[in-house]
């Protein structure tokens, strides 16, 4: 019976990031709109999106394989998993187990994988740009990411996405030097991953600054609208890993009832408007950077991450 | 009179050795096969003494064939080689005479410091003797390398063997003496007759193909 | 009982090369060999597994009156040999069963068929022998082998300069282990392993086994800078080869490693894990980088096999560090995430040698320049090895990941470790680990994609035909364990229990028994992964998502033209090439790593030359090290090589000399 | 029993002497080289009979557990290459390198070589065994200078001048070691028989023996060819008949070390005399370094292999320097299996000669394809030689390099480098001949595979498994060497 009603839960959660995330999307472009002195599109402009390319047909290069057809729905489905084990209103769910930290950074890999080669798979020149670029970022990227697992990590004594929340959330944190790194190292990794300036433009189709689009140039119809929902999942799911980890009031954790449930939910909400907002104001101030020079980006977020976990390193002396 | 047979055969063996000397010392062909032709007949004189200290007749034949061989034929033989070939009269040195000489007494001085520990109950041969005939040895292997031609290579090498038979025959009792020096003869008639088929005018090395040989493999 | 099959197993092989002697010339004697081979394999495989899963594993030992004298061969088996006998007899079947259909396209068997069995039996017999002799005659023998095995294809140019190479530094490691085992055994000629163990070796002693051990065992297992070999000879044997070499061969040489370091040697100091580790995260960075560099497909396995070898290293050195400050379950921990790689690694690089094999076949190339769209082609080659690919760049749901995940959890561990040197070291480490992961993923969407993606770059390509049934069955056998091990990687490491048991004196906690087969190394509030429960839930969203999407939305298809931005119909060669796709890595990580030139010369407007661009690559490795020897050796010779060219008389002044000096030191000696 | 065997011993020697006679006068060229084998094959037979029965030793012969194992070898080596060389000489005769008359006496002199090994391996008086030496060596002699090219004519001169010396010191050390022993055991010839010098050496005057050795190891150490008194050898293996160069590989350099070894034996027995152990490890060791380094700029296949032969003799030199049980065994082992390797080498490498008309390697490329049998005996042979497993080198060297290493590092370290580089040398040079697109003639051979494969799998079957009876022979003469 107890596990019926977890299960549940998770379902609930599954089902919440899958229909909170286009409208984080749509909220952050109209946040942006305005700070642009422009009225902008509604913020459920998103979900009008996907719904018109879904009842689109798909118009495919002679030449795409079954590669090109599958890998929009692996991309998607292997988001919306990290995204339902990434605790948003409340901890300790049923599945959490079955992933921790480092695995759910591997499933984006794999998802990045996936897409890297459809892009590949047309044969097109922006297609190879687009995938090589993806995984110069990637290489640099995931390292940084998983440097903050560590950090993170260590300090929690867990690599458990709940039991580092729990903990943060425990008196016995204070103020440290290592997590404010974590922290400016994630969001940069963040910035990279979901594609944002100034690493990548997701409005852009000038064919030699594209990244992102570049891979998904050759997608139409149903294939380009389960794409681009999977990118507002992952945005979503660094949004709520940025919540849960570094601001981790009001999460509840699993079989507090339902009224945690409810705390929880609102402050998550609170917390995806913050973020996203910060987001949209970050973005509109700075400009997209050279593709090259991204390199020192990425290595400055894997710098922070290394130095905060050789302090912890260094600090947890037996 | 066991001194007096001792100092012989002593005075025989520096005899030798003094010999050698002279050896080193002549840079003339003729002049050298004449010297050679003398240490030979040292040898066989010391050889006949042994002979005749010892009492052991069979001695005489080594002697003799010391005598016959190398005093008498193997000059002779040398000499119309160096006729008919028209080999130089002369004798290519490779260091000067004089340096050459100071090495033979520094060899000498080696033979006798190694002989020292030598206990002397070695026998009636004493120490000296062995200094000697070492020295000789020396002297001869001495001469085959600071010598350019082939003649006086052989020469040297001569002496060798000539020192060679002085120690076996000083050494008392020995078996086989003249198995050995009959063995040896015939080495060395075989190396004048090889300077003569070969043809080998000036020195052993005229004919020196390895100088040509250039490495056309593979490089490492 | 088991060793007596295993040793019988060993006997059939080379009875086996022996007959292929013989009868070299039929097409029958191949498949004949090659299914000896597989039967043979397939036995020692079930008696090792049956070894490893009987609790607790039997040791058995028997000796033989063959080898050194007095001696006498020594054969042991136990856990450890156990878990060696499972790897190499699965590569071994496997990559028989492949070699049924493969082997019929070799052009040449008679080079082949002679030498393949007593590779097999000889990798065999390195990880059953239990003395010094018998370990260094086997392992010597495997090198042998295999290198006849490189010289098959002699006249493709710079194989032979490869077997050459290879022989040379197998040889040198051989010669570094000789050295290593003649300190262990002592003066005595206690050459018994079971003599070394009882023996215990002085500090100096065990620092020199150390380092001779990692020139030895490294050398052979392609650990930087000793990896210069593998990539020349790994790819130059024909594929099924080439798989049992990378996959198989080099973890016999981590089994040499580990038998002499973790068996033999003794309790360890902290610094040994240091030092191991630092060779581990170098050898897999550059591995990978190197193997990004190439548009070879085999050279750009073989050198990802160096990557491979520098993850299973930075595991046996942490676990070294921790069983130094008895630290147990960790260095367990690390021991097991190490072994598991063993197999992993064994697993999905045969498969993908098997794959770049059967392209080989299809097209005759080697170059993916030349490669592209063969997913049209061989459909099923093209599946299993992207399977290969996912496993190999550690990403769920696939092996590859599990093993690198328990790496991860090891170093998550080293906190604790007193030693400041260890402190710094470890996270730099688990830096590079990270690093080499991401770049690994990187180097597998270039190798299937630009192969087996994209538009044909040759008519080659164009016309090839998927392989025969009996290389496929192997790929897809290797493609489905991959899928297993990641999935349910619990049960394989309980197998490996025993094994950390004997090295460590400790074991992970018992994982099969857990719920939804989950796996938690240490305990369930700090760490755990199930990919059963993962694969299980993105399939069935994955499947459910284009369901409904098909059901309720759309599922018209039209074919047309790529869009391409606009760009009419452009050739094939506008596609993304290997190099291409290298370049943004190359930028970034090039210059550091092996000082990449990149010169481009573009000719000026109306000049109608083409515009050529080189990219040149050094590999440090070979220009500070070998070159230097190469050199030495070449001039030593030279000077030396003048006295041929000597008259006589300067000879005689040799001898003269000689007798000059020795007169003389006997002077001086009294 | 022991008259039997006395009888066998006289046999081992007269048969190839009468044989040899017979040969020189006998007048038909075709069944000389039958006569040859036979005459090679019965001794053979005579010799591997004093396994069983031994004459009592004389006062000129003596067979014991020292010699008898190489009189077995020696007889055996000589008989398979006389099968070889009979494949062999009728190319030449073809060629028209060899005369009918040349051929009689290219056999009448190799059954006098014969004898001469024979003799000098048997001799218990080392005057005797002295005298053998040399004759061996004025047969080789004359034979490497058969072909009266410019070059052999040189070699031969060159062999000629530098043995008769290294025999002119040689016998000035025996007749030092009659004198040592004169004193102790009497004149006459008990003061030169070996087994009564072993016997009573610890008597004798130390100070003679030590000045007796140096010029016995510097005179028959030149016939073994050790560095720097190597010089005469790589010529006279490549400019003389390929059979010729097995013999000298093979036998006669196998022959000058047992004489080496002989007086170390006596050395071994007086306790106040020099160790000649550093004297011959230094020697093995530049041996082996020099002529490593030699074999990378050598372009005459078989002046490469002579070096080779420099090297292991450099190998077990160095193996007896470091003395004790087990590098005296492994060093009786390796000159056993060296014998039979480097003359299985020669025979192939005489007929790749043949057949591709030339001894440059520049010239010979791919046997492996083009003579298929040829190549693979030529890989198999010097996988052999650079001793990898499984053949019996390995197992020598294996042992030399673990019981010095233990002992002395910094020389087990120095000649593990030293066998690395020849290896090195080695491997690159069969690279070039066995493999790679042939060139030159690939015309049939009719050659004789037997003694080659023969050889091979001896060494092959010795590397696997040892017979017991040769262990303990071995082992028995290893401690004699101490």
């Amino acid at each position: 019976m107890a596990l019926i009603l977890d299960v549940l839960v998770q379902f609930v959660q599954l089902a919440l990031v899958l229909s909170l995330a286009p409208l984080l999307t749509g909220y952050i472009r109209k946040v942006k709109s305005h700070l642009l002195r422009r009225r902008g599109p509604s913020v459920l402009q998103p979900y009008r999106d996907l719904f018109k390319l879904l009842r689109k047909e798909v118009v495919l290069a002679e030449n795409a394989s079954w590669v090109f057809r599958v890998a929009p729905y692996i991309v998607f489905a292997t988001m919306l998993i990290a995204a339902a084990l990434v605790p948003t209103f409340a901890t300790g769910l049923v599945f959490s187990p079955a992933a921790d930290l480092i695995a759910i950074v591997a499933l984006l890999g794999s998802a990045r994988f996936a897409l890297a080669l459809a892009g590949l798979d047309v044969g097109t020149s922006f297609g190879g740009i687009g995938s090589s670029r993806e995984m110069m970022i990637a290489s640099l990227a995931e390292p940084a990411m998983l440097m903050i697992v560590f950090t993170l990590s260590l300090l929690a004594g867990s690599t458990q996405l709940s039991s580092v929340s729990a903990f943060l959330h425990g008196p016995e944190v204070g103020l440290r030097v290592s997590l404010a790194m974590a922290l400016v190292g994630l969001i940069m990794v963040a910035i990279a991953e979901n594609a944002r300036i100034p690493v990548d433009n997701p409005a852009t189709h000038l064919e030699l600054t594209m990244i992102h689009e570049a891979m998904i140039l050759e997608y139409s119809g149903r294939h380009l609208a389960v794409i681009e929902a999977a990118a507002s999942l992952k945005l979503l799911l660094y949004l709520s890993l940025i919540g849960c980890v570094f601001v981790p009031w009001g999460v509840a954790t699993a079989g507090q009832g339902f009224g945690a449930f409810a705390v929880g939910l609102i402050a998550y909400i609170v917390k995806l408007a913050v973020g996203g907002f910060l987001l949209a104001v970050f973005e509109t101030v700075t400009a997209k950077m050279r593709v090259f020079r991204v390199s020192d980006f990425l290595g400055a977020a894997l710098m922070l991450g290394f130095l905060a976990a050789l302090l912890l390193f260094v600090s947890q002396s037996v | 009179m066991d001194r007096l047979v001792l100092d012989v055969a002593h005075l025989f063996a520096g005899g030798l050795v003094l010999v050698s000397f002279l050896l080193l010392y002549q840079d003339r062909m003729f002049g050298l096969l004449n010297t050679f032709a003398l240490h030979a007949l040292v040898v066989s004189l010391s050889v006949a003494w042994q002979a005749y200290i010892q009492l052991a007749p069979h001695l005489y034949i080594t002697a003799a064939i010391a005598l016959v061989v190398k005093a008498i034929i193997i000059p002779v033989a040398l000499h119309r080689i160096i006729v008919r070939l028209g080999i130089h009269r002369t004798i290519e040195t490779v260091v000067g005479i004089g340096q050459t000489m100071l090495a033979g007494i520094a060899l000498v001085a080696l033979s006798i410091l190694v002989m020292l520990p030598i206990t002397a109950e070695a026998g009636t041969l004493a120490r000296e003797d062995l200094a000697f005939s070492l020295s000789v040895i020396l002297l001869g292997l001495l001469m085959m390398i600071s010598r350019r031609n082939a003649v006086s290579q052989v020469i040297g090498f001569m002496s060798i063997e000539n020192g060679l038979i002085l120690a076996a025959t000083a050494a008392k009792g020995m078996p086989l003496v003249v198995e050995i020096s009959v063995a040896f003869s015939i080495l060395i008639a075989l190396i004048v007759i090889g300077i003569f088929l070969f043809r080998i005018r000036e020195r052993f090395d005229t004919v020196d193909v390895h100088a040509l040989e250039r490495f056309r493999g593979e490089q490492l | 009982m088991g060793l007596t099959i295993l040793l019988s197993c060993a006997g059939i092989l080379l009875g086996a090369s022996v007959a292929a002697v013989l009868g070299a010339r039929s097409k029958t004697t191949t498949s004949l060999v090659y299914a000896i081979a597989l039967v043979a394999s397939t036995v020692a495989l079930g008696t090792a597994c049956s070894i490893l899963l009987t609790d607790p594993p039997a040791i058995e030992s028997v000796q033989l009156p063959i080898g050194l004298p007095w001696l006498g061969a020594h054969f042991r088996l136990d856990a450890l040999s156990g878990l060696f006998l499972v790897v190499t007899n699965l590569g071994s079947a496997i990559a028989s069963l492949y070699g049924l259909g493969y082997g019929q396209h070799e052009q040449a068997p008679g080079r082949v068929l002679p030498f393949y069995p007593a590779f097999l039996a000889a990798m065999n017999l390195v990880v059953l022998a239990d003395d010094a002799f018998t370990f260094l005659l086997t392992w010597e023998f495997m090198s042998l082998t295999s290198w006849a095995l490189v010289m098959a294809h002699h006249r493709h140019v710079g194989n032979a300069k490869a077997g050459y190479i290879y022989l040379l530094m197998a040889s040198f490691g051989t010669l570094s282990l000789l050295l290593a085992l003649g300190l262990l055994a002592g003066p005595g000629g206690g050459y018994g392993f079971d003599a070394i163990r009882s023996a215990t070796a002085a500090p100096g002693v065990t620092a020199a086994v150390l380092a001779l051990t990692l020139i030895g065992a490294g050398s052979k297992a392609g650990l930087v800078p000793l990896h210069v070999w593998l990539p020349l000879a790994h790819p130059a044997a024909p594929s099924h080869v080439s798989a049992l070499m990378s996959g198989v061969m080099t973890k016999v040489a981590v089994y040499g490693f580990v038998r002499i370091v973790f068996d033999l040697l003794g309790a360890p100091g902290w610094w040994w894990g240091a030092v191991v580790l630092t060779l581990g995260g170098v050898t897999a960075v550059l591995g990978v980088l190197y193997a990004l560099m190439q548009h070879d497909l085999k050279r750009l396995l073989a050198y990802h096999t160096v990557e491979n070898i520098g993850i299973i290293f930075i595991g046996l050195g942490l676990a070294l560090a921790f069983q130094a400050n008895d630290m147990r379950w960790a260095a367990a921990l690390a021991l097991t995430a190490a072994l598991f790689h063993v197999f992993n690694h064994s697993v999905f690089k045969s498969l993908l040698f098997f794959g770049s094999g059967a392209v080989l076949t299809a097209t005759g190339e080697r170059d993916m320049e030349r490669l592209g769209g063969l997913i049209h082609r061989m459909p099923l080659t093209a599946f299993a090895f992207l399977v290969g690919s996912t496993a190999i760049s550690a990403l769920p749901p696939f092996n590859g990941f599990v093993s690198e995940w328990l790496t991860f959890q090891a170093i998550l561990l080293s906190p604790k470790l007193p030693q400041w040197l260890l402190k710094f070291l470890v996270p730099a480490v688990g830096a590079m680990l990270a690093l080499s992961a991401a770049l690994a993923a990187g180097c597998f969407v270039k190798a299937f994609g630009v192969t087996f993606l994209g538009r044909s770059r040759s008519s080659v390509a164009q016309h090839a035909k998927e392989t025969d049934v009996f290389s496929l069955s192997a790929m897809f056998a290797l493609a489905l364990l991959c899928l297993i091990a990641g999935v349910v990687p619990g049960y394989f490491m309980d197998a490996l229990a025993p094994v950390t048991h004997q090295l460590i004196g400790a074991q992970l906690p018992p994982q099969e028994h857990l719920r939804w087969l989950t796996i938690v190394p240490i305990a369930e509030n700090r760490s755990s992964y199930n990919g059963l429960l993962l694969f299980v839930l993105i399939a069935t969203s994955a499947w459910l998502a284009a369901y409904l999407i098909h059901f309720w939305a759309s599922q018209q298809v039209r074919r047309s033209a790529a869009w391409d931005c606009g760009f009419p119909d452009a050739s094939p060669v506008t596609q993304y090439t290997a190099d291409s796709f290298a370049q943004p890595i190359r930028r970034v990580f090039g210059t550091l790593a092996f000082h990449a030139r990149e010169e481009v010369h573009m000719p000026p407007p109306g000049d109608m030359r083409p515009a050529t661009f080189h990219a040149h690559l050094r590999d440090l490795a070979w220009d500070t090290l070998y070159a230097p020897v190469e050199r030495f050796v070449g001039s030593a010779a030279d000077r030396l090589n003048r006295v041929q060219s000597w008259t006589i008389r300067a000879y005689l002044t040799l001898v003269f000399g000689a007798v000059v000096v020795l007169l003389a030191v006997l002077a001086v000696w009294h | 029993m022991t008259d039997l065997g006395a009888l066998l011993a006289k046999a081992t020697l007269l048969v190839p002497a009468c044989v040899a006679a017979l040969l020189a006068l006998f007048p038909d060229d075709r069944l000389t080289a039958r006569l040859n084998s036979l005459g090679a094959l019965v001794t053979f037979l005579a010799s591997t009979g004093l396994f069983f029965v031994r004459p009592a030793a004389g006062p000129f012969l003596i067979v014991d557990d020292v010699n008898v194992v190489f009189i077995v070898l020696t007889t055996f080596v000589g008989f398979t290459t006389s099968v070889f060389s009979a494949s062999y000489i009728a190319h030449e005769l073809e060629q028209g390198r060899l005369t009918p008359v040349y051929l009689r006496f290219y056999h009448a002199m190799y059954q006098t070589l014969m004898f001469a090994m024979n003799l000098a391996l048997l001799a218990n008086n080392v005057g005797l065994m002295w005298v053998a030496v040399e004759l061996a060596t004025l047969t080789t002699v004359l034979m490497v200078g058969i072909y009266r090219t410019p070059a052999a004519l040189e070699a031969a001169w060159k062999y000629f001048i530098l043995g008769s010396v290294g025999i002119a010191l040689a016998l000035f050390g025996t007749i030092l070691v009659y004198l040592a022993a004169r004193s102790v055991v009497g004149e006459g010839l008990d003061a030169m028989a070996w087994n009564v010098l072993v016997k009573r050496a610890s008597a004798f005057d130390p100070a003679l023996l030590n000045l007796a050795f140096v010029f016995l190891l510097l005179g028959y150490g030149t016939k073994v060819g050790l560095a720097p008194l190597h010089a005469w050898l790589p010529d006279a293996h490549a400019e003389g008949p390929t059979p010729i160069s097995a013999v000298l590989s093979g036998l006669l350099l196998n022959v000058a070390l047992f004489a080496v070894l002989r007086f170390k034996m006596v050395m071994a027995a007086n306790p106040g005399a020099l160790a000649p152990g550093p004297l011959m490890v230094t020697l093995g060791l530049i041996s082996v370094l020099f002529a490593a380094f030699m074999l990378y700029r050598r372009h005459d296949i078989k002046r490469m292999f002579a070096y080779s032969s420099i090297e292991h003799m450099g190998i077990i030199t160095f193996a007896f320097g470091m003395g004790g049980p087990i590098a005296n065994f492994a060093g009786l082992l390796h000159m056993t299996f060296h014998s039979l390797t480097k003359s299985a080498i020669f025979f192939s490498v005489g007929h790749i000669a043949q057949v591709k008309g030339t001894q440059a390697m520049a010239e010979i490329r791919g046997l492996t394809v083009s003579h298929p049998v040829l190549g693979w005996g030529l890989v198999l042979g010097v996988i052999t030689i650079v001793g990898l497993p499984p053949m019996g080198i390995f197992m020598s060297e294996f042992l030399i390099i673990t019981s010095t290493f233990a002992r002395q590092p910094v020389l087990a370290v120095a000649l593990a480098l030293g066998l690395l580089v020849a290896l090195g040398a080695l491997l690159l040079r069969l690279n070039g001949l066995a493999f790679g697109e042939p060139r030159g003639s690939s015309a049939r051979t009719e050659a004789s595979f037997v003694p080659m494969f023969a050889h091979l799998s001896l060494v092959l079957a010795a590397g696997i498994y040892l017979p017991p009876a040769l262990v303990s022979w071995f082992q028995y003469v290893a401690g004699l060497l101490g």
